[in-house]
């Protein structure tokens, strides 16, 4: 009997080590232990948490979520319970996670970025940072950091100068141009990218005449955004060096397979574990499978390899574009 | 693996019967031990979509015995239509029981139950177990017309009094559910309540005029179900047992916090919310 | 016995009179003749041609077009004869329609738009020209025209100049800020604008490790785009006055209140084509009977009543955002 | 209400029947007289998604006499997985017949008629009319294992004689069905063929060899099936009678233009391709 190499998963994001190139996404999982019940969380690569904010949110009013063709709107607002609070009662308790904990920072001014997350990145039980800069769903200038090149490069590197912890930067697909911030996010210090957040939609309630989610608009996430996702990783990895954390609409190993190949190093799980909280499990078995299947030693193996082209691309002579 | 003595797990099941007691509403009926044997009165599941919808569908669990636990939805919308296409035979996926049921530790001798439309799915289970425990059991239960009030039969052959009301009079007292409740000649001592959300607010309006508690089970888009994404909240006072660790804020001069329906409830006191 | 009076959905779009508030997507419907067999023309509002551009284009490789969840990505590139053959060849044949016909004029430059626009509206066939500046599968600068404030305002005053026919002007979803591209096209000389065309995205074969399209990436249309669309048209709505033409993913007369609601006076029919051809009217059949059924006289009472806000939206006191 | 003579319009067909020759493979029968009747051999349909799947699904028709037509189909996606789920009663809107058939009218009496895995629903009609037409017909079919091997039978019973060959030689020759096709003893006079893209390039190689014509049903991805969308096309020399009205474009030295698989095609004789 011949032994099969078990096909190695592991990634690296900056300073930090995942055993399994699948984080959940920020938002979607609270803090890891509510899907205990339901997954083996020593099976996945890290918990993205909720983001947190300077001061305590009490979110937008209800209705906060609306389920749409293939995907599902939010508009959660960012409730939280504030730094000060999340200091004390909660993040001890991150402790004993069985896998990677990443903090989530989110603000309405450079000042709160760096303040926040200086405070959370000091805390051990903390493994890395994202910075949220692209959050949809609050009233003020929530979004406006990653919808503005110069924005990004002052937060990030406000938030930079106070860790030496891996910095994730989240970037947002309601832009003209996202290689850009993704350009300015890598030069102000940023470790990695988590591409990309929710897209902003709509849906009105058209017996009542009115939006159906308290918030008026709210970001659209799911299956119904993949190719959209897709492409903002493939446009990011040909914009920058550091790595990149795909996500946005990830189901099965299928669709995790397209975010490698596009160019990311680890990819974020959401809303489909709303569907189903197997989803990420289902997921690490089945890129092992597939990586197994084409003799590749890696999941590194196959990031970034969609580019070899068409066999059947035709060029017409004297076409023009 | 973790283990886990409160059963709550995914549970991959098989349906074992299928029945439509009304036009648009299914029961399915799954074998699934783990679950019929640690579901509390007034829990809910979630039920993975089959054919790759978006989002689990969160039910309330209808019956739970033996090895059997069974669900009883309207048909809304795209989720309940792929479900009411299920076969007897057909697998599926089921994760539960979740949130908290009734409080029915410490209830009165005489319990009023009020259901509206398929909100009847979540209070049978409270029911049975209440006549178990030799309460008086009173069930008031409204619905648009007569075919729309399903399963009467099984609360009345659990020993209910069924007190009907139907909005065109067909059946019963012609008008809302709330209104014979507060006509209702001995009122009970407690009251558990299940349906629309305008329901909810009259029963805890007429349980504060006739001055008895009540439990309202709420209904809130759902996400995760679970209490990790805070979709489905409900702004509560924060004195409550119930009430998330987080920092008050005010509302109307009291202390309250958002609250998660799928995790903190959803069943709440009415006399907590701040809705 | 009452007569029941039947729902007016009559709409003017700039000079434009509509019988009934639908029209064809450009692109989707070809000139109206590939689908007569399914389709009684005469009960849609009109067809908008496939984009016309000055010289001919064999458009793009093949694949075409790949199946997405809730939606599809095409990259058809822009396929037609060139603006002196379809006047010669095509143009006379849409004399024959039972509904509005609207040409749609695509190009590289401001003066391709110009002179296509002239020798186009110039045809007492053609009854409006829509001005599609927002195609996102052209190797160039197809998309930039909708993508940068300055370069619409000049792409519409140059086509403006050459008509006083009925001037369409087609955005792209794919912006930061759609509401300030609107004001510059409403500015410039606009009569109306068709909100929104596809919104980029891509697709990877994870057998092959390339691209699903020739082209690579695409635009995904159908209703996995809806709340994206549905949003576009309502905060374009909120920044102009002239008429919008709402499209993306409309599939039932639900859907396309949606859009009537959130500001739209009319409303655009594309990929639903290809999964029902009845789509069109039955929409227009469920557009009476809602009108009916709520006593209005017409369509046009309902354009932009989404607004009346939630009974039970709370405050908080000293919430911040 | 536009009058059509050919019998293309919108058809809502109910099921009549149902069978599944080899694993993943469907084939649906369905009531539906107009498209029975007008159907010319190697037409296609598009049958609308249940279940509110996007796009309408290209299917070859397989068999069309009286009353009834069929589709066979693999089940390789989301919308022919919906397809598969479909029951005996159950409703079914198909538009067509589309596209232009096989040429068969000045056919040889000696035709070959190569089948590629699903690609044998696109060719029973024309073999059944050719052999009505007193021709020779052969079928070279190709799958990868015997159990993909559909419905042989129906066209030896029809009166083909039936030449197969699988991947792992489970049954007939061991290899590639145009391999098979190239040793034949008596090469046939014109091929029809309808199968996997490779599968078709290798057809046109051998008839080019033997220095007969070959007419190949190709396939794309289709979005409308009508012409409206330009979203299938082949380059095909700008000369032949199927080029649609386009100012020509050169490639390889020739004058082509890209034509709609839907509208010109999906046969189309291999010499006018320039894939
Ligand atoms: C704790 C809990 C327990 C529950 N228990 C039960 C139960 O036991 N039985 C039961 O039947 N339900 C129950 N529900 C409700 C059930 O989960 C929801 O009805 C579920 O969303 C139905 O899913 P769906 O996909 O079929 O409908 P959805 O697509 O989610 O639609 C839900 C509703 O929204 C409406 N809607 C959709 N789109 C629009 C639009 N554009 N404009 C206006 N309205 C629109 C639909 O008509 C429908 O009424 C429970 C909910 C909770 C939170
Ligand atoms: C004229 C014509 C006639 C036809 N006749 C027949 C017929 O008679 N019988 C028949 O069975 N078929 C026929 N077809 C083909 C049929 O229309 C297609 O197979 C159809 O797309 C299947 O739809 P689906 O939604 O089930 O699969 P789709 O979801 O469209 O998927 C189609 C294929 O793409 C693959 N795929 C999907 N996503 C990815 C990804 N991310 N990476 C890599 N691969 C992926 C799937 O595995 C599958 O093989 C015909 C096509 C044409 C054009
Ligand atoms: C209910 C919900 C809440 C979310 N909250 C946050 C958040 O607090 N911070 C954040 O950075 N992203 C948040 N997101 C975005 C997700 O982390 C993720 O980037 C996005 O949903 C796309 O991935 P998906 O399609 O797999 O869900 C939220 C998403 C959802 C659906
Ligand atoms: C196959 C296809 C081809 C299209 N071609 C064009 C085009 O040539 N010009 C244009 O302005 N829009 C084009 N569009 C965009 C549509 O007109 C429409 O704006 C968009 O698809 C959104 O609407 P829908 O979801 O209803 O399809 C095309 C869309 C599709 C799907
Ligand atoms: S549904 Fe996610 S927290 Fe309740
Ligand atoms: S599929 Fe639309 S033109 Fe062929």
């Amino acid at each position: 009997m011949v032994t099969r190499m078990q096909p190695d998963l592991s990634v690296r994001i900056g300073k930090l080590d995942l055993a399994y190139p699948t984080l959940m996404g920020s938002g979607c999982y609270g803090s890891g232990a509510e899907f205990e019940p339901f997954v083996d969380l020593a099976r996945i690569g890290g918990v993205v948490l909720k983001s947190v904010t300077r001061a305590p949110r009490l979110g937008n009013p209800t209705p906060r979520l609306v389920h749409t063709p293939a995907g599902m709107l939010n508009a959660i607002g960012l409730q939280n319970p504030g730094i000060a609070w999340y200091l004390a009662h909660d993040v001890a308790k991150f402790a004993s996670r069985p896998c990677k904990v990443i903090g989530s920072v989110a603000g309405f001014s450079v000042d709160d970025y760096a303040v926040v997350c200086e405070q959370l990145a000091a805390r051990d039980e903390i493994h890395a940072i994202e910075l949220n800069i692209s959050c949809p769903n609050v009233a003020s200038e929530g979004e406006t950091f990653a919808c503005d090149p110069r924005l990004t490069a002052r937060v990030v590197r406000a938030a930079r100068a106070t860790t030496g912890k891996t910095l994730i930067v989240k970037l947002s697909p309601n832009v003209t141009d996202i290689a850009a911030i993704a350009r300015e996010a890598e030069a102000a210090g940023a470790d990695a990218l988590a591409v990309v957040n929710t897209v902003r939609g709509m849906a009105i309630d058209v017996d009542a005449w009115h939006p159906r989610l308290g918030n008026v608009t709210g970001g659209l996430s799911g299956p119904a955004i993949r190719p959209i996702a897709v492409l903002a990783v493939y446009e990011v990895a040909r914009a920058v060096k550091i790595p990149i954390v795909g996500q946005g609409g990830i189901e099965t190993v299928t669709d995790a397979l397209e975010f490698f190949l596009a160019g990311a190093s680890a990819i974020s799980i959401g809303t489909a574990n709303f569907t189903d909280p197997r989803v990420p499990e289902t997921i690490v078995d089945g890129l092992s499978e597939y990586l197994a299947r084409r003799k590749l030693a890696s999941i590194r193996d196959i990031v970034g390899r969609a580019n070899l082209g068409f066999a059947n691309a035709y060029q017409f002579e004297g076409d023009e574009g | 693996m973790p283990t886990l003595s409160t059963g709550e797990r995914v549970h991959v099941t098989k349906i074992v019967d299928r029945r439509t007691p009304a036009a648009d509403v299914v029961v399915l009926g799954v074998r699934a031990p783990q679950l019929a044997r640690f579901a509390k009165p007034g829990q809910f599941v979630m039920v993975v979509p089959p054919a790759g919808e978006v989002a689990s569908v969160a039910l309330g669990i209808y019956e739970a015995q033996g090895d059997r636990m069974s669900v009883l939805f309207f048909v809304s919308g795209k989720r309940t239509t792929e479900l009411a296409r299920l076969q007897e035979g057909d697998e599926l996926t089921i994760t539960g029981p979740l949130g908290n049921g009734f409080f029915l530790d410490d209830a009165p001798s005489e319990v009023g139950i009020v259901a509206g439309g398929v909100g009847v799915a979540s209070v049978l289970t409270s029911a049975q177990e209440l006549l178990k425990n030799g309460c008086r059991v009173q069930l008031y239960y409204g619905a648009r017309t007569q075919e729309r009030l399903v399963d009467m039969d099984l609360f009345a052959r659990a020993g209910c009094e069924v007190h009907a009301a139907t909005d065109d009079g067909s059946f019963g007292y012609r008008g809302v559910v709330t209104d014979l409740l507060a006509r209702a000649a001995r009122p009970p001592r407690l009251l558990l309540a299940c349906g629309p959300s305008p329901m909810l607010r009259a029963v805890a309006r007429v349980a504060a005029e006739i001055d008895i508690p009540a439990q309202l089970s709420l209904e809130e888009t759902f996400a995760c179900g679970v209490g990790g994404c805070w979709g489905c909240v409900v702004p509560i006072v924060r004195t409550s047992a119930q009430a998330p660790s987080f920092p008050p804020a005010v509302l109307g001069g009291s202390d309250v916090v958002n609250a998660r329906v799928c995790k903190e409830g959803p069943v709440f006191w009415a006399h907590e919310l701040r809705w």
